[in-house]
């Protein structure tokens, strides 16, 4: 309740915000967890690049924290009628850090040429595109085969990342020498990075827009240890603690710190969306009921309560509800064991043990399983917790050797983006632990996720996505667990820290100190 | 003469069983589950088979093992220890980086557990029997039984959270523009904790040992006669009895090198040092291959290293050593 | 001579709670005079070399002085501060030890350790001290002193450790030095020069030397005095030559009688078919061999050729290095040879291939030296002597039953079998280890040092077993001992080895009275108190040699 | 008993053995007193301990009862202790004792061999093994034996090549007994009092490293020990520091009663009583 009240502060404070003169300079030490593989965003897209990377890196839009597109490269923007052009018109004046012009010819490269080549996420969006073109420096036009719904939510910088064409065109991407010292168009340049230790950026000077950014540089922080970036928090050292770097345990007593606010918004495009696959094709798992019962015997609020120290919200299906096309009409699994065993009963469960592979991403998660376990024992069901660490993980999932595993995956703000890869039969292959991994079929259901794709209207859209909601939360192809929240704490002299739908990854251009 | 050669034999020796160990170690890594590919699919967040049948190909583990072996081997012999493509960049690199920091934690730990521990197991021995003795002779073995990163994270909560007095963790203070001589102090002030909580368990097994090698030397004939001469008490102790005692105290510390460097993984975890222990145990969960071979390579060679320099101190403190032969 | 120097009152020395007697000593009483040489005999237990640490202050942990005094110049010595001790020690009562090898600081060179003892008593600059130090070596008699000064005492050789030893106790020119056991360790030539040795410092400086031995053969070669003690007490006292010619206590008599005098034995040579023939064996060692070096050769058995008869006792004399034991190992196939043949009953040992060797070893059995080392001390007493012949194929009873037999024999008693090792004393464990020997119906046995290190009385009584086995049994045995004397008692032919040759190979008569070889001659006359055995040999037989 | 006697004399051995019988009746007793196990959510999470009637200790982050998690992870802590104890005998004791017996070639191989796994940092190799056989009780004992044998060897090298050289050795060769057997029974049985000296010392040092791997994550998630419930607290130390403080308080008390055993032990097999003589 203590977090409540800081959140109401902090939109107070947002609120009076224009009366404070933003003011410059200053240097700010965050912590980055794990330690980012490369910063080249264009190469590796995950949490802690991105982090780092998303000030160096922009891209054409942004998305405030209701999923609404605001300006970034591009100024302004238009979408045709029919859905299927998309017209940029870029920013004036901006230039790469190492001085050369950026031009649309830029965005072309970018997106049909390099990231086409590296970016699996970003590659299955761009199969609706037909043609990316600049007719000028400053405009570029996509123009699409189909309608795309989604396709707007595409220009988030971890997913469209700009690349200078001049250092990349003909070279091989991965083993250009530039990766170490990544070139955009962001507010900080790139300055140092003590491998193991810190990541130091700075300012750049010739950002386009006017007085920004405000801070003169920024530390990213490499500390290993959990219990020691709390520390690192608690003396000062560091002042700001993006979501999950450390445990939930600490979060309510960093929080009670003098001077210490927290946030739990800049998630919203992520809407990271908890479950466990439940191995579809054999097994216990196999069985409708078994899942239902699954479903029943998990106290999810507990878990939410305890494990999550009361961020995160009880999932009613694939949908987070803070992604577009929500529907809460479906069929809602509270805590009931008794429900479960009936189940059980019903299918004629002999017993056979049941493994649980958790998340291999620290001690939450660990309890998390722990605690999964406990709930489901209680009903009669024999479980076994499968240790393994990140490598192993990938490769259990990735090769369907599981029976229920935990995950948690970003919705992209919309189902088309994060939520259908998940269930739809297309999405069935082995190799990899981010697709229809439980091997989930349902024909009828994956005509209606390609048809709520491809529409133009957003009622439409709507429409389908109820239907579906509504009929796979009766399948229970996974468990859904939580929509889970990983709150921001930082020293409250840091302003504007979180300002859009993915806040501290999205470049800190608007931060600044009050001294 | 017969010291060069003996070093010179060591080192044959020394290649050879890195050499094993490269093999050995290759072997077991390829064994484990899961391959860098699919952890830095994984960790892009999105991936379909295509994307990891290209890391794959651009790692070489599309090649047959045997094939990946030989090259392996191959490029060690020739000090190449390859490419580390989660960190993009060279294996070399990245622990030459490294390397400083865990050669700075080890030696000090080394340094302070060997001298602490000397100079207490000599002072319990004085006062065999006496409550002194019996005082030091406990806290060394609550030292001895206490696990590392348990004292590692009780020395942060007190030394850094309550009192304040070091930093709790990492090399040095960040962005602070130190050089010379402050920088020096600042990493120092660094060192401290975490140099201790290693040192820790080792001055206590060095303690014991010096303590139970002094008494027993102390029953050896030569101490009669350095008596029977006439010397004093303390005179006896240091020149006689101390001097013969650390002999086994140096094959110990020379021993125990191995398990010093594998105490550094727990310590630089605790303490965010950022050294190649640390290196090691994040690449294992990504499967870097060359990067977990490289580290246990070089941290083998460090072991070789401490172990001739042991030999070496023996050498200059025994002269039966080398000239019996 | 009667100006005591120190004067000893009711000395008593309390042992340990625990310990197998209350006192080390008790209630001794003796004098030590000016210039004079006071042997102090006794064997093992007896406290003489207690008493000497008591009076240098040098008692082990848990032993005390009771009571007593030792009055030296005007002060008692027992009761003195551990300051005054200290400055005592070394600078007026020096003292040697028993082990050379050990008593000395391996990690320090000679020179530092002499010099050390004129630091210890602040005396004279550092330079003073250095060439003080080579005076000193150089009166001991060391060769080369320029190079023994900076040698590490592992690159002298144990009667030059004595030597350096001796050296230290006289740097400071001490009224009394106390010698506990100084020879023991050392071969009868370098015990020899030894004892040369510390009477012509007695001569040169006049001081009283407390000399403590179990060797009457050495009281006969330097006391002038002599005290004999037995468990912590003294039995006699009196000038050197009225205690070895007319001993008045029983048990002075009984150690004399028990050295093994140089009385040679009028046997008969020996005819009989082989029961040994060793021809032409090599041996060598090669040390020190590596990657980057060569080797050292030592030829530790040097185109040997012996033979003996079946019934004969062969002795096998020697000094430490020789080559005697490796010859004797050798003969057992513990060692295997380099070439030579080795033939016991027509099977040449020396040739057999492993598994044909452990069939055929039964033929030679051996008995070892160190009474404490040669038996498991795990084992029973039975499972040690019946292991073997049941392996060989011996019925288990029947094995059983001959070892109680035997046992019976050596005059334990069948009784002992079901015993440990533990419970016997050292005599009584060399005698299991002869019917262990015994057990295996062996054609001949290797008797390696078998009596040397037990004391003297003990000695006599198991050399008096052999004998008695020898006369019923018929045994034939290699006899391997560095000491002549006990090798005169026993044997029939002597065998002198040196270097790893057979120098001089003869019956034990013409060896000892007309030796052909320098060597041999060397070894006699160094023999301790050899003049005064064979005279009172002569005078007990009552005919001249 | 003269061996009891010199045991006994040594009032921390003694003090080691009690506190030791008490960790493994503990450990036996633990289905009897917490019949429910260790992972029962039996109350409000991080209750303070000495606060509630019924969990002395407290409760941890999920609300398990802190003493039966102790309890259980006795067990487990003494069973890794003493089976990859046992473990790294059945592989040391072999080779040293074959390499102290043949010597030569046999040997110099084994040394190698040993000297090989002595390069590698132990604790580094620990954690690659148990990384590649994934966390399970099995292959955290084989890791922790596969890691700790080397000194074993070791030791049992010396004994017998120092023990080979004994005459009653000899004397058993010349009895003509095979090799196989002069090395079982005549020569191992007397090396034993030193193997017992190290291994009882070994299990503290595999309970210390059974915790540093869960420490570290890698753990046994099925299985309570204590280690596991360090690791599991040590990010909520700051909040909770019971959580981490009673299990560490265990390990240590653990460890050092072993310790206090071993040197009893050594103490009662080396008599240093009777050196001097006359």
């Amino acid at each position: 309740m203590k977090f409540l009240k800081t959140t109401t502060f902090l939109i107070a404070a947002g609120l009076a915000q224009p009366l404070i003169a933003q003011e410059a300079g200053g240097r700010l030490d965050i912590v980055v967890q794990p330690e980012p593989p490369s910063l080249m965003l264009g190469l590796v897209q995950n949490g802690p690049t991105q982090l780092v990377a998303g000030d160096i890196y922009e891209s054409l839009l942004r998305y405030n924290t209701d999923l609404e597109p605001q300006p970034s490269l591009a100024k302004s923007w238009e979408v045709s009628e029919d859905g299927l052009t998309y017209t940029f018109q870029l920013q004036e004046g901006v230039t790469w850090h190492d001085g050369e012009p950026f031009t649309a010819e830029d965005v072309v490269f970018s997106a049909d040429v390099f990231l086409r080549e590296t970016h699996a996420r970003l590659r299955s969006s761009l199969a609706y595109v037909d043609t990316i073109e600049a007719p000028d420096d400053t405009t570029v036009v996509f123009t699409l085969k189909t309608p795309f719904g989604p396709f707007i939510n595409a220009f988030e910088v971890g997913t469209m990342p700009m690349i200078p064409k001049h250092l990349y065109e003909g070279t091989d991407f991965a083993n250009n020498e530039m990766n170490a010292t990544p070139i955009g168009t962001g507010p900080f340049k790139f300055e140092s990075w003590e491998k193991g230790s810190f990541i130091h950026l700075v300012k750049n000077e010739d950002y386009y827009l006017e007085n920004k950014p405000y801070l003169d540089e920024i530390y990213y922080r490499v500390i290993p240890d959990a219990a020691s970036r709390a520390v690192a928090f608690e003396t000062g050292e560091v002042d700001v603690l993006p979501g999950g770097s450390v445990e939930n345990w600490d979060v309510p007593r960093l929080t009670e710190m003098d001077n210490t606010c927290s946030t739990s918004k800049g998630w919203e495009f992520f809407a990271p969306h908890a479950w466990m696959w439940l191995n579809n094709r054999e097994g216990p798992t196999s069985d409708v009921r078994f899942r239902q019962a699954v479903m029943y015997a998990m106290d999810r609020d507990f878990v939410r309560d305890v494990v999550w120290n009361g961020f995160g919200t009880v999932a009613t299906g694939p949908v987070s509800s803070k992604t577009n096309f929500y529907s809460d009409d479906v069929t809602i699994y509270d805590h009931d064991p008794d429900k479960a065993r009936a189940l059980l009963d019903e299918m004629g469960y002999d017993g056979e043990p049941v493994r649980i592979l958790p998340l291999p991403y620290g001690e939450t998660w660990q309890r998390w399983a722990e605690a999964v376990r406990q709930n489901l024992q209680e009903v009669g069901i024999e479980v076994e917790i499968d240790s393994t660490d990140v490598a192993g993980w990938n490769e259990k999932t990735a090769q369907w050797d599981y029976d229920m595993a935990f995950t948690y995956l970003y919705q992209y703000g919309d189902p088309a983006l994060g939520t259908s890869r998940n269930y739809v039969e297309a999405q069935i292959e082995k190799g990899s632990p981010w697709n229809n991994v439980e091997g989930y079929r349902n024909p009828e259901l994956d005509l209606k996720w390609e048809a709520a794709a491809t529409s133009a209207s957003a009622e439409e859209r709507q429409e389908l996505y109820n239907e579906i909601q509504k009929e796979i939360v009766d399948d229970v192809p996974v468990a859904w667990l939580l929509e889970i929240e990983f709150p921001t704490i930082h020293n409250c002299n840091v302003q504007d820290l979180v300002t859009t739908a993915i806040g501290v990854n999205d470049g800190l251009r608007d931060a600044w100190i009050k001294q | 003469m017969s010291l060069i050669s003996t070093i010179l034999g060591r080192l044959v020796k020394a290649v050879i069983t890195l050499l094993a160990i490269a093999v050995l170690n290759f072997f077991l890594i390829h064994a484990a589950p899961g391959d860098p590919a699919a952890v830095l699919a994984g960790e892009a967040g999105a991936a379909d088979p295509l994307f990891i049948e290209q890391l794959r190909a651009r790692f070489g583990l599309d090649q047959p093992f045997h094939i990946q072996l030989w090259t392996y081997v191959k490029n060690v012999m020739m000090l190449d220890l390859g490419y580390s493509f989660r960190q993009g960049a060279p294996v070399i690199e990245l622990i030459a980086d490294r390397l400083p920091a865990t050669l700075l934690l080890t030696l000090s730990a080394f340094v302070i557990s060997l001298s602490l521990g000397i100079a207490l197991g000599v002072a319990a021995a004085a006062r065999v029997g006496r409550v002194s003795d019996s005082l030091l002779t406990t806290l060394a073995l609550l030292f001895y039984a206490t696990p590392l990163y348990w004292a590692a994270l009780m020395a942060v909560l007190v030394f850094s959270v309550q009192l304040g007095w070091l930093p709790g963790f990492g090399y040095e203070t960040v962005g602070s523009g130190y050089s010379g001589l402050a920088r020096a102090w600042d990493i120092l002030q660094h060192l401290i904790l975490p140099a201790m909580t290693l040192g820790l368990f080792f001055m206590a097994v060095y303690m014991r040992m010096t303590r139970a090698s002094m008494l027993e030397v102390s029953q050896m004939d030569f101490v009669k006669t350095a008596r029977a001469k006439g010397l004093s008490g303390p005179v006896i102790r240091r020149r006689h009895i101390l001097r013969n005692a650390l002999l086994p105290v140096v094959t110990l510390a020379g021993l125990q090198a191995g398990q010093l460097i594998g105490g550094a993984v727990l310590t630089e975890t605790v303490f965010a040092w950022p050294g190649i222990g640390r290196l090691m145990f994040e690449s294992l969960g990504a499967r870097d291959y060359n990067t977990i071979l490289g580290v246990f390579l070089v941290s083998a060679a460090m072991v070789i290293l401490f172990n001739i320099l042991t030999d070496i101190v023996y050498r200059i403190v025994d002269p039966r050593i080398g000239a019996k032969t | 001579m009667s100006n005591a120097i120190l004067s000893i009152h009711d000395l008593t020395i309390d042992l340990p709670r625990g310990a197998d007697r209350p006192h080390a000593v008790e209630d001794v009483s003796f004098d030590l005079n000016t210039g004079e040489i006071l042997c102090v005999v006794g064997e093992s237990g007896s406290g003489k070399s207690m008493t000497a640490n008591a009076l240098m202050g040098l008692l082990p942990d848990g032993v005390t002085v009771g009571k007593g005094r030792a009055m030296f110049d005007g002060a008692d010595v027992l009761t003195l501060s551990e300051v005054k001790k200290q400055a005592m020690r070394g600078a007026r009562i020096g003292m040697i030890f028993q082990e050379p090898m050990t008593a000395l600081n391996p990690l320090m060179r000679i020179g530092e350790q002499i010099a050390e003892v004129f630091e210890a008593h602040k005396l004279h600059t550092r330079a003073e001290r250095r060439a003080r130090a080579l005076a000193l070596v150089k009166e001991v008699g060391l060769p080369d002193p320029e190079k023994i000064v900076r040698a590490y005492p592992f690159q002298l050789s144990g009667g030059q450790r004595q030597r350096a030893m001796i050296a230290m106790a006289l740097a400071l020119e001490p009224e009394i030095l106390i010698a506990d056991e100084p020879t023991t360790a050392l071969d009868v030539t370098t015990q020899a020069q030894i004892l040369r040795l510390i009477l012509a410092l007695r001569d040169d400086r006049g001081m009283a030397v407390m000399f403590i031995t179990h060797d009457f053969g050495v009281v006969a070669e330097i006391a002038d005095r002599v005290i004999v003690m037995r468990h912590g007490l003294i039995v006699e006292a009196g000038m050197a030559q009225q205690v070895l010619e007319s001993p008045q206590h029983d048990y002075t008599r009984a150690l004399l009688d028990a050295i093994p005098t140089g009385k040679v034995p009028e046997l008969a040579a020996v005819h009989a078919p082989p029961a040994l023939e060793i021809r032409n064996l090599n041996k060598i060692y090669r040390t020190g061999g590596g990657l980057f070096r060569t080797g050292r050769e030592v030829r530790a058995v040097n185109d040997v050729t012996l033979t003996i008869a079946k019934g004969e006792v062969v002795g096998l004399v020697g000094e430490s290095g020789s080559g005697k034991s490796t010859l004797g190992r050798a003969v057992v196939r513990l060692v295997t040879p380099d070439s030579g043949q080795v033939l016991v009953g027509g099977v040449d040992l020396a040739a057999l291939d492993t598994a044909e060797l452990r069939k055929q070893r039964h033929r030679v059995q051996m008995v070892f030296q160190d009474p404490y080392a040669s038996l498991n001390p795990r084992h029973r007493v039975l499972r040690s002597l019946s292991d073997g012949p049941i392996a060989k194929g011996v019925p288990k009873a029947q094995a059983n039953a001959r070892a109680r037999e035997l046992l019976d024999i050596v005059g334990l008693g069948a009784d002992a079998a079901t015993r440990f090792p533990h419970e016997f004393s050292g005599g009584q464990r060399q005698r299991i280890g002869i019917a262990r020997a015994l057990a295996m119906d062996p054609e001949l046995i290797i008797a390696d040092e078998a009596v040397s290190a037990l004391d003297v009385s003990i000695q006599a009584q198991v050399l008096e077993l052999l004998a008695e086995l020898r006369r019923k049994m018929g045994l034939s045995i290699l006899f391997i001992t560095h000491d002549l004397r006990v090798a005169a008692q026993v044997c029939d032919r002597i065998a002198v080895m040196q270097h790893g040759r057979l120098v001089e190979v003869g019956a034990v008569r013409d060896v000892f009275h007309s030796p052909k070889e320098t060597y041999t001659r060397e070894l006699l006359a160094a023999v301790p108190g050899a003049k005064w055995a064979v005279d009172t040999a002569v005078t007990k037989q009552g005919a001249p040699a | 008993m003269t061996f009891w006697k010199r045991f006994s004399s040594n009032r921390g051995a003694v003090i080691g053995l009690i506190l030791l019988i008490a960790v493994i009746l503990i450990a036996l007793l633990a289905p009897v007193i917490y019949p429910g196990g260790p992972w029962k959510m039996v109350q409000r999470p991080f209750l303070v301990p000495f606060t509630t009637d019924g969990f002395p200790l407290g409760t941890d982050t999920l609300g398990r009862d802190v003493t039966a998690g102790l309890v259980h992870g006795a067990r487990v802590s003494l069973l890794v202790g003493l089976v990859s104890t046992l473990m790294a005998l059945l592989i040391g004791v072999p080779l040293g004792a074959l390499a102290g017996f043949y010597g030569g070639y046999v040997d110099e191989g084994a040394m190698r061999f040993t000297e090989f796994f002595q390069t590698i940092p132990n604790f580094a190799l620990a954690i690659v093994l148990v990384a590649i056989l994934q966390p399970t009780l099995g292959s955290i004992t084989l890791a922790i034996a596969i890691v700790s044998w080397p000194p074993v060897a070791r030791l049992v090298r010396a004994e017998v090549m120092s023990l080979k050289r004994r005459e009653f050795v000899e004397a058993a060769h010349l009895a003509g007994l095979s090799n196989m057997r002069i090395l079982v029974s005549e020569v191992l049985p007397n090396a034993v009092s030193p193997i017992i000296v190290m291994a009882s010392l070994m299990v503290a040092t595999a309970i210390l490293l059974e915790s540093s791997l869960s420490f570290l994550g890698l753990g046994d998630p099925n299985i309570m020990s204590w280690g596991y419930m360090i690791g599991a607290a040590r990010t909520v130390i700051r909040s909770a520091w019971w959580l981490s403080f009673f299990p560490g308080v265990a390990i240590l008390i653990t460890v050092l009663a072993l310790n206090l055993i071993g040197e009893g032990l050594n103490d009662a097999f080396n008599p240093h009583l009777r050196k001097g003589r006359t």
